[in-house]
C-alpha cells in the first residue's frame, strides 16, 4: 500500500501544479475537478471517510460545478505571459519546504488528540459517533458559525450578483430531463441516508447537505432553474438559507436559558435535538450550495434595482 | 475654609471656553471687551487662596485627576501663588489694554489671547510633566498669532523666527520630558523635583526652556517678537510668558537635587552674560520697545544668576521665593513700561493726563533701575546678601556692572521714547486707572515684606549714580547714538547676505549665483515631481503577486527559523 | 454567561437576516442592528471579567469563551467606530443594501472574535469576517473594485490558511485548541515555531503589515467610504489583536530572541513607507489608505516593544490605546473623505480645492483626525505615541525614537497637503453633490472624540 | 467438493475481474487513440459499461451475502444511467459543434 499511497502523493502534486501553471483556464479547472477526487482518495487514505465524502462532493463537485458555470460566462482567455524564474522564489519555497519537512518530522506519530476526552463524554452526548458529538455537541458554536460562513458566502455572492445570466446551451431530446427525474428520489434517498447515519457513523449534515446540493444542481440544469417558475414560495427559499444557523443558535439559547450553558443541551433531551438541528442544517447547506450554483436572485430584488436605476 | 481646587482647573478651562465661544461668528464682535472676564477664576482663586494663605503660608492646594491625561495633577502652593499673581495682575492689565486693538482681526487677537492666557495660567498650576508641556505649548504656540497680529513685513519676519525658535524649543523640551519620564517612570513634579536623571534628557529640558528665557544666541526671537506685537500683547510677552522659562527650570529640572550638578558653576556666569549681553545690546537701540525687550534679556539674567544660586543652597524651595519675587518686581515693571509705550504713542486724547504719564514712566524707569528704598533696589540686595554663602560666587564688581547698565538703558529709554511719534487712539479711563495702579502696586508692594534700612543707601545709590555720570558724560563728550538693529543676530546675518550681494566685484559672481539658484530650485523641483513617481510607481514591486508570496515565504522563514539564532 | 455575550454575536447576526429576508428595509434593520449591537458593545464594559465554555462542556472538550479588559476594550471599539459608521452609513443613500447585511455579519464575527478563547473558533470567525468583508469592498461601483476585492480575497484566504496551519500543529501538539491552557503548556521547539511564523505571517497578511500590505491600499481606496472606515478601522485591528493575544500570552513563554527587531524593523519600514506614499499618492482616498499602512507600523513597533518589554500582558494596554486612537482617528478620516468625495463626485488632491474650501465642518473634522494621527497634543494619538517613545526609551532604543518622530512628522505633513488645498485659490470647477448635513457633523463629533478620548486614555494603561 | 466449489469460484471471479480490466484497457486506449469526440465516447462507454459489468459479476461470485450482490448490481446500474446520460450530452454537444464547424459558424 506504501507504493500506491506514494504514486497517489505524486498524483496529487503533480495534479496541483499542472491546475496551477496551465495556460487554458478550461484544462486548470479540469484538472483542479481531478485534483478534488485525488484528495478525497487520500483521505480515505487516511480513514477519514467522511471527510473524503465532503471533499469529493464540495471540493471537486460543486466547486468544480461553480467554476464551470463561471467559466461559460467569462470571455475565453489564455494566459499568454512568459514566466520568469525567479531565484528569490524559488530559494525561499525549497527552504520553506525543507523546513516544513524537518518540522512535521518533529511531530509525534501517535498523537491520539483529544480522543479520550471525546470517547469518554459520548455517553452524555446524545449520539454515538465521535465527530458527530464534536460538530454537534461539545464545538457546536464552531459549526453553527460554519453555518453562518455559509450563509454570508451567498449573501456576499447575491451582492456582487449584479447581472447574472446563465447561458447554457439548449439540449435537444429529454435524456437529461428523464435522468435527472430518476436520479432525484435516489438522491433526497442518501442524502437521508448520510443524515441518518451520522448519528452512529461517519457522515452527516455537511455530507447529506452537499449531496442534496449536487441533486439540486442537476435537476436545476436539466430543467432550467425550476424555482424561477414559481414552484416553491421565495419565503421557503431566503428562510432555508438562514434556517439551519438560527435554529441551531436558538436551542442554543434555550440551553443558556435552562442553565446548560450557551450552546448545550439538556442531556435528555440531546439525541432528539441534534436530529432536528441536523435536519434543518442539511436543508439550509443543500439550498444555499445549489443556490450559489444557480445564482438564484429573487424577483424582488431585481424589480428594486431596475426601479433605482430608471 | 472654603475649598478652592476645583478652580485649578477653571482659572484655564474657562478662557479655553470663551477662546471656544469664539468659533460663533456673532460673538466675534465682542472678543476684546470680553478678556478681562476670562480672568474672572483666577482672580476668585487669587483671592479664596490668598486668605488661605495668610492664614497658614505653608498651605497648598491640590487637584488629582489621575485618569486624565497620563495622571493630570494641579497644584498651588506658595512659589505658584507669587506666579500666578504676577500673570493675574498683567494678563489683567493687559486685558484692560487691549482695546487699543481696534481693526477687523481683533477677534484674532482675542482669540490667540485667551489661547495664549489659558496656557499661561495652566502652566502655573501644572504639577505634572504632561500638563506642564501641554500648557506651555499652548502659551507659545498661540503667542505667536499676537506677534504676527499686524501682518507688516517686520510682523511677519518676527513672527518666522519667533515660531521657528518656539517649535525648536518644544522639541528639544518634548524629548527631555521624555526621557526624563520614561526614565523616572512618573511624570509627578514632585518626584522630579527630588530625583536627577540623564544628563542630556536635563539638558534638554534646560535648552528647550533657554529659547524662552532668551538666553543669548537662543535670544534672537525675542527683541523682533516684543516690537512687533501690538503693546498689550509686549507687555505680557515680557511680563508674563517670558518667566515661563524660569518657572519652568524650577519645575521640571531636579531643583532639590541639584547641589551636585557639575555643570552648575556655568548658572551664575551665565547670568552675569545675559545681564550685560542684553544691557549692551540694548544701549545700541532706538526703538523704545526693542529697548524694553533688551532690558528684558537683561533682567533674565539677574533671574537666571538667582536660580543658579538657588539650585545649590540647602533650603532651595525658601530661596526661590526671592527668585519670584524678583520676577514679580519685573513683571509688574515691565508690563507697566510696555504699556507706558502705548500711552505715549496713543497719547493724543489724553492730553491733560500726559504729564502723569510722564511722571509714571520715570517712577517706573527709576524702579527698574534701582531707586533706593524701591523694590528693585531692595531685592537686589537682599538676593545678594543671601547668596553670600553660595558655592559659586562672582566679583561684585560684575553685578554693579549689571545694574549700572540697566541704569543707563532706563535713561536711554526715557529720551527714546520723548521722541516717539505720535498716533492717537481713544482709550477708557479703566485702562488708564489700571496702569496708575499698576504703577502704585510695583512701588508699594515691597513694603508689605520688607522694612528698607538706611545701612545700604550708599551701596544702593551708587550704581544708579555711576549711571547718570556715565550717561551725562556720554553726552557731553560723545553725544553718539551707536546703532544696531534689534534681533542683532538675525541682523548681523541678513546683512551679511546683503553685503556680499553688493559688494562690486562679486557682483557678476552673485548674479550668475542667483541664477543658478532659480535654475537649481526649477530643477529640484522637477527632480522631487520624477522622485514622487518614482515612488509611487515602486510599490508595484509589493503588488507583484509573486513578490507578494515571495515575502510571504521569506517572512515564515525568518520567523520559523529565529530559534536557530 | 451574561445574555449580553451571545447577543452581542446574535444581535447583529439577526439582524442582517432579517435584512436579508426583508430587504425593502434592510437599511432600517441594519440600524437597529447596529444601534443594539452598539448598545451592548458598550455595556460588556460592566460585566465582570470571567471565562466560560460554551455548551457546559469543560476544557478541553468545549469551546471557551472569556471576557477580559482587552476583549471589552475591543468590543467597545467596535461598539463605537460601528455606532458611528453605521448612522453615517444609514444616511448615504447610494450604499447598497447588502452593505447593511455584509457588515453587521463582519461585525458579529469580530464580536465572536473577540470573545473567543479558542484558536479553531477564532478561525472559524476569521472565515466570516473575511468573506464579509471581501465582499464589502467589492459592492464599491468604483472602477477596479473588483480586482481589489479580489486580491483582497486571496490574501484574506491566503492568511486564513496560515492560520489554520498553525492552529493544526498547535493541536497535534498539545491537544488542546484553548489559548490560556495552550499558554500554559507551551514549550519550545521547531514546531511551535512553525506554528508561530505561519499564524503570524497569516495574520501579518490580514492586518497589512509592511512588506504585505500591497493589497490594502487598493482595497481601501477603492471602497466605499463607510466601508473603508470600518476596514480600516476595525477589520485590520481584529487580526492585530490575535497577533498581539498570540505573541503575548500563547507563545510568550517561548524564547523570542529576534522578535523585538522583527516588528520594530518592519513597523518602522511600514510608517516610512507608508507615509512616503501618502505624501506622493494623487488621490485623496489612497492618502488615507496609505495612512493607514504607515500607522499599522505604529502597532507592531508597540507590539516589538511590548515583547522586548517581557512584560505583563496587562502592559498590553498601551497597545489599546494605540487601536483606540488609530479607530477613532481613521475612521473620521475616512468618513470625512466621504462627504468630500461625494459632494465632488470625485477624490482627485488636485482639484478638491474648492470642494474642501467649502465643506468647512468636515474639513476641520479631517484636521482634528489628522492632529490625533501625528500624535499631537492633547489627542488620544498623542497619548499613544507618548507611551511609544516612553518604552522606547526605556529599551535604550533610538533609532527606533527617531523613527517614531519622523513618522510624525511625515504624518503631520501628508495631513497638510490635505489642508494646504484649502488654502489655495481654486475655483470651483464642477458642480456639487448635495450631502445630508447630518453627516458632516456626525463625522465632526467622532473626530473631536478621537481629540477628547486621549484626555480619559489614562485609565487604559493606568491601571 | 466445497473445496472444488470454491475454486471453480475464484477462478471465475479472476477470470471475469481479469476481463473486465481488459475491457477497460481497451476503453482508455480507445480515448487516448481514437481521433473524433463521438469516437472515443464510442470506445469509453461501450468499454467502461462491459468492463464494469464483468468486475462487478466477478465480485458478486465472491459477496457473502444477497445484500452485497443486490448493492453490486445497483452500482452497476447507476453507472449505466449515468454513463449513458452523460454520453448522450457529450454527444450531443460535439454533434452541434461539428455542425457548426462544417456550415462555418463559429461556436
Amino acid at each position: 500500500m506504501l507504493v500506491f499511497d506514494g504514486l497517489l502523493a505524486l498524483l496529487i502534486l503533480g495534479l496541483a501544479w499542472r491546475a496551477t501553471s496551465s495556460r487554458d483556464l478550461f484544462e486548470s479547472i479540469v484538472v483542479f475537478i481531478a485534483l478534488g477526487l485525488m484528495i478525497a482518495l487520500a483521505w480515505v487514505r487516511l480513514s477519514a471517510p467522511d471527510a473524503a465524502l465532503a471533499e469529493a462532493a464540495i471540493g471537486s463537485g460543486l466547486a468544480g460545478a461553480l467554476l464551470l458555470a463561471t467559466w461559460s460566462r467569462i470571455e475565453p482567455q489564455t494566459d499568454d505571459r512568459v514566466r520568469a524564474f525567479s531565484w528569490s522564489w524559488a530559494l525561499v519555497f525549497s527552504g520553506l519546504a525543507v523546513g516544513l519537512l524537518l518540522a512535521f518530522a518533529q511531530i509525534p506519530a501517535d498523537g491520539q488528540g483529544m480522543m479520550d476526552e471525546v470517547q469518554a463524554h459520548i455517553p452524555q452526548a446524545g449520539v454515538a459517533h465521535p465527530v458527530t458529538a464534536v460538530l454537534l455537541n461539545f464545538r457546536a458554536w464552531d459549526t453553527a458559525l460554519e453555518l453562518a460562513v455559509l450563509a454570508w458566502a451567498w449573501f456576499a455572492q447575491q451582492a456582487l450578483n449584479r447581472d447574472h445570466t446563465p447561458r447554457y446551451q439548449a439540449l435537444d431530446g429529454e435524456v437529461l430531463q428523464t435522468f435527472a427525474k430518476w436520479l432525484t428520489p435516489l438522491v433526497l434517498l442518501v442524502g437521508a441516508y448520510l443524515l441518518w447515519r451520522g448519528a452512529t457513523e461517519p457522515g452527516g449534515a455537511f455530507q447529506a447537505g452537499a449531496v442534496l446540493a449536487a441533486g439540486l444542481v442537476i435537476y436545476s440544469l436539466a430543467y432550467q432553474h425550476p424555482w424561477r417558475a414559481g414552484r416553491l414560495n421565495d419565503w421557503v427559499w431566503r428562510l432555508s438559507w438562514v434556517g439551519g444557523f438560527w435554529l441551531f443558535v436558538m436551542i442554543g439559547l434555550v440551553g443558556l436559558a435552562m442553565g446548560v450553558g450557551f450552546m448545550g443541551y439538556p442531556p435528555a433531551q440531546a439525541g432528539g435535538l441534534i436530529l432536528l438541528i441536523e435536519i434543518c442544517a442539511t436543508l439550509s447547506i443543500a439550498f444555499l450550495l445549489a443556490a450559489m450554483f444557480s445564482g438564484h436572485r429573487d424577483t424582488e430584488t431585481l424589480a428594486s434595482k431596475s426601479n433605482k436605476e430608471s | 475654609m472654603m475649598d478652592f481646587s476645583g478652580m485649578l482647573a477653571m482659572i484655564w478651562l474657562w478662557p479655553l471656553l470663551f477662546a471656544l465661544g469664539l468659533a460663533w461668528p456673532r460673538l466675534r464682535p465682542y472678543g476684546i471687551k470680553l478678556l478681562p472676564w476670562a480672568l474672572l477664576p483666577a482672580g476668585l482663586l487669587w483671592f479664596g487662596f490668598g486668605w488661605q494663605l495668610l492664614a497658614d503660608s505653608s498651605v497648598t492646594l491640590k487637584l488629582e485627576w489621575p485618569n486624565i491625561l497620563v495622571g493630570t495633577r494641579l497644584n498651588l502652593d506658595r512659589l505658584g501663588f507669587v506666579w500666578l499673581s504676577l500673570s493675574l495682575i498683567v494678563w489683567g492689565v493687559a486685558a484692560l489694554h487691549s482695546r487699543w486693538v481696534q481693526d477687523v482681526y481683533a477677534w484674532r487677537y482675542a482669540l490667540f489671547f485667551l489661547l495664549s492666557l489659558a496656557g499661561s495660567l495652566g502652566l502655573v498650576v501644572a504639577a505634572d510633566a504632561v500638563s506642564f508641556y501641554l500648557t506651555f505649548s499652548l502659551m507659545s504656540l498661540a503667542a505667536w498669532g499676537l506677534v504676527i497680529h499686524e501682518r507688516h513685513a517686520s510682523a511677519q519676519r518676527a513672527a518666522r523666527w519667533y515660531i521657528l525658535l518656539a517649535i525648536l524649543g518644544e522639541l528639544w523640551l518634548f524629548v527631555g520630558i521624555v526621557a526624563r519620564a520614561a526614565e523616572l517612570g512618573t511624570t509627578d513634579l514632585s518626584i522630579w523635583a527630588q530625583t536627577s536623571s540623564a544628563g542630556w534628557g536635563l539638558a534638554l529640558i534646560w535648552l528647550g526652556l533657554a529659547v524662552k528665557i532668551g538666553v543669548p544666541i537662543l535670544h534672537i526671537w525675542l527683541p523682533l517678537a516684543h516690537p512687533a506685537a501690538p503693546v498689550p500683547a509686549s507687555a505680557v510677552l515680557s511680563g508674563v510668558m517670558i518667566k515661563a522659562g524660569i518657572i519652568g527650570w524650577w519645575l521640571l529640572l531636579p531643583s532639590q537635587a541639584m547641589a551636585n550638578n557639575e555643570w552648575l558653576w556655568l548658572m551664575p556666569w551665565l547670568g552675569v552674560a545675559t545681564m550685560l549681553f542684553g544691557g549692551v545690546l540694548g544701549l545700541m537701540q532706538t526703538d523704545p520697545k526693542a529697548l524694553l525687550a533688551y532690558s528684558s534679556i537683561s533682567q533674565m539674567g539677574w533671574l537666571i544668576w538667582g536660580i543658579g544660586w538657588v539650585w545649590q543652597s540647602a533650603q532651595p524651595e525658601w530661596m526661590m521665593l526671592w527668585v519670584a519675587a524678583f520676577a514679580f518686581h519685573h513683571a509688574l515693571i515691565k508690563a507697566g513700561l510696555f504699556l507706558a509705550v502705548g500711552w505715549v504713542k496713543f497719547s493724543a486724547t489724553q492730553a491733560r493726563w500726559m504729564p502723569w504719564v510722564w511722571g509714571m514712566v520715570i517712577l517706573l524707569a527709576l524702579l527698574l533701575a534701582g531707586l533706593p528704598f524701591s523694590s528693585g533696589a531692595l531685592l537686589k540686595a537682599e538676593m545678594k546678601q543671601v547668596s553670600a554663602d553660595a558655592l559659586y560666587q562672582l566679583p561684585d564688581s560684575l553685578l554693579l556692572a549689571g545694574s549700572v547698565i540697566t541704569g543707563l538703558l532706563m535713561i536711554q529709554f526715557v529720551r527714546r521714547l520723548a521722541r516717539l511719534e505720535v498716533q492717537p487712539k481713544t482709550l477708557e479711563k479703566p485702562a488708564l486707572i489700571s496702569w496708575f495702579s499698576l504703577v502704585g502696586l510695583a512701588l508699594i508692594w515691597p513694603y508689605a515684606f520688607m522694612t528698607p534700612s538706611w545701612d545700604n543707601v550708599l551701596s544702593d545709590t551708587q550704581p544708579l549714580l555711576i549711571a547718570v555720570v556715565f550717561a551725562t558724560a556720554w553726552r557731553i563728550r560723545v553725544n553718539r547714538q551707536v546703532h544696531l538693529a534689534p534681533g542683532d543676530g538675525v541682523v548681523w546675518l541678513e546683512a551679511a547676505g546683503v553685503k556680499i550681494s553688493q559688494l562690486k566685484k562679486h557682483q557678476a559672481w552673485w548674479l550668475k549665483q542667483q541664477q543658478y539658484l532659480v535654475y537649481w530650485r526649477l530643477k529640484s523641483q522637477q527632480k522631487l515631481r520624477r522622485f514622487s513617481k518614482r515612488i509611487y510607481q515602486a510599490e508595484r514591486f509589493f503588488l507583484n503577486w509573486s513578490n507578494y508570496v515571495t515575502w510571504l515565504g521569506a517572512l515564515l522563514l525568518l520567523v520559523g527559523l529565529s530559534q536557530v539564532f | 454567561m451574561s445574555w449580553m455575550l451571545p447577543a452581542l454575536v446574535l444581535w447583529p447576526l439577526l439582524a442582517a437576516t432579517l435584512g436579508v429576508l426583508h430587504q425593502k428595509h434592510a437599511r432600517h434593520w441594519g440600524l437597529v442592528g447596529a444601534l443594539g449591537t452598539a448598545v451592548l458593545g458598550v455595556a460588556v464594559m460592566g460585566l465582570e471579567t470571567s471565562s466560560w465554555t460554551l455548551g457546559g462542556w469543560a476544557l478541553p472538550l468545549g469551546i471557551g469563551w472569556r471576557l477580559d479588559q482587552l476583549a471589552q476594550w475591543m468590543l467597545l471599539i467596535g461598539a463605537i467606530v460601528g455606532l458611528f459608521v453605521s448612522v453615517y452609513a444609514w444616511l448615504d443613500h447610494t450604499l447598497p443594501r447588502a452593505f447593511w447585511w455584509l457588515w453587521l455579519g463582519a461585525w458579529g464575527a469580530m464580536n465572536a472574535l473577540f470573545l473567543s478563547a479558542d484558536v479553531f473558533n477564532i478561525y472559524v470567525t476569521l472565515e466570516l469576517l473575511g468573506i464579509s468583508a471581501v465582499a464589502l469592498v467589492a459592492i464599491s461601483n468604483k472602477a477596479g473594485a473588483t480586482q481589489a476585492a479580489m486580491r483582497y480575497l486571496l490574501v484574506s484566504l491566503l492568511g486564513s490558511m496560515l492560520f489554520l496551519l498553525g492552529v493544526a500543529l498547535l493541536y497535534g501538539e498539545y491537544a488542546s485548541l484553548d489559548m490560556v491552557y495552550l499558554a500554559q503548556q507551551m514549550q519550545s521547539g521547531p514546531v511551535m515555531f512553525l506554528a508561530l511564523a505561519a499564524m503570524t505571517v497569516g495574520l501579518m497578511a490580514k492586518t497589512a503589515l509592511f512588506p504585505l500590505h500591497a493589497w490594502l491600499p487598493l482595497a481601501h481606496g477603492r471602497a466605499h467610504a463607510a466601508v473603508s472606515a470600518i476596514l480600516s478601522a476595525l477589520v485590520i485591528k481584529a487580526s492585530f489583536y490575535l497577533l498581539i493575544r498570540l505573541w503575548l500570552e500563547v507563545f510568550a513563554p517561548l524564547d523570542l530572541s529576534l522578535a523585538f527587531w522583527f516588528w520594530a524593523l518592519l513597523g518602522s519600514l511600514a510608517v516610512l513607507w507608508g507615509a512616503t506614499q501618502a505624501l506622493v499618492t494623487p488621490s485623496l482616498k489612497q492618502l488615507v489608505a496609505w495612512s493607514t499602512v504607515a500607522q499599522v507600523g505604529y502597532l507592531a513597533i508597540g507590539l516589538a516593544l511590548m515583547i522586548d518589554a517581557q512584560a505583563q500582558f496587562s502592559w498590553a494596554w498601551g497597545l489599546v490605546g494605540l487601536i483606540l486612537a488609530h479607530a477613532l482617528a481613521k475612521s473620521a478620516m475616512f468618513l470625512a473623505v466621504g462627504n468630500i468625495q461625494q459632494r465632488a463626485g470625485h477624490d482627485n488632491l488636485q482639484q478638491l480645492g474648492y470642494v474642501l474650501r467649502t465643506e468647512r465642518k468636515t474639513l476641520f473634522a479631517f484636521g482634528l483626525a489628522g492632529v490625533s494621527l501625528a500624535g499631537l497634543p492633547i489627542s488620544a494619538g498623542f497619548l499613544a505615541k507618548w507611551w511609544l517613545l516612553e518604552l522606547s526609551f526605556d529599551h535604550q532604543a533610538w533609532w527606533l525614537f527617531g523613527v517614531l518622530i519622523l513618522g510624525s512628522l511625515m504624518t503631520a505633513g501628508y495631513v497638510l497637503r490635505v489642508l494646504n488645498l484649502a488654502l489655495t485659490n481654486q475655483a470651483q470647477t464642477q458642480s456639487l453633490q448635495a450631502i445630508p448635513a447630518g453627516r458632516e457633523w456626525l463625522v465632526l463629533i467622532l473626530a473631536s472624540l478621537a481629540i477628547v478620548s486621549g484626555l480619559s486614555a489614562q485609565s487604559l494603561w493606568g491601571g | 467438493m466445497a473445496e472444488a466449489m470454491g475454486l471453480i469460484l475464484n477462478g471465475l471471479s479472476l477470470l471475469l475481474i481479469g476481463l473486465g480490466l481488459a475491457f477497460f484497457m481497451a476503453g482508455t486506449l480507445g480515448v487516448l487513440r481514437f481521433s473524433t469526440p463521438l469516437n472515443r465516447l464510442h470506445a469509453v462507454t461501450k468499454a467502461d459499461n462491459l468492463g464494469l459489468g464483468l468486475v462487478v459479476a466477478g465480485l458478486i461470485l465472491q459477496a457473502g451475502s444477497w445484500a452485497l450482490v443486490f448493492k453490486y448490481l445497483i452500482i452497476w446500474a447507476l453507472v449505466l444511467l449515468s454513463a449513458a446520460a452523460v454520453s448522450h450530452l457529450i454527444g450531443q454537444r460535439a454533434y452541434q459543434q461539428t455542425r457548426q464547424t462544417e456550415s462555418g459558424e463559429t461556436p
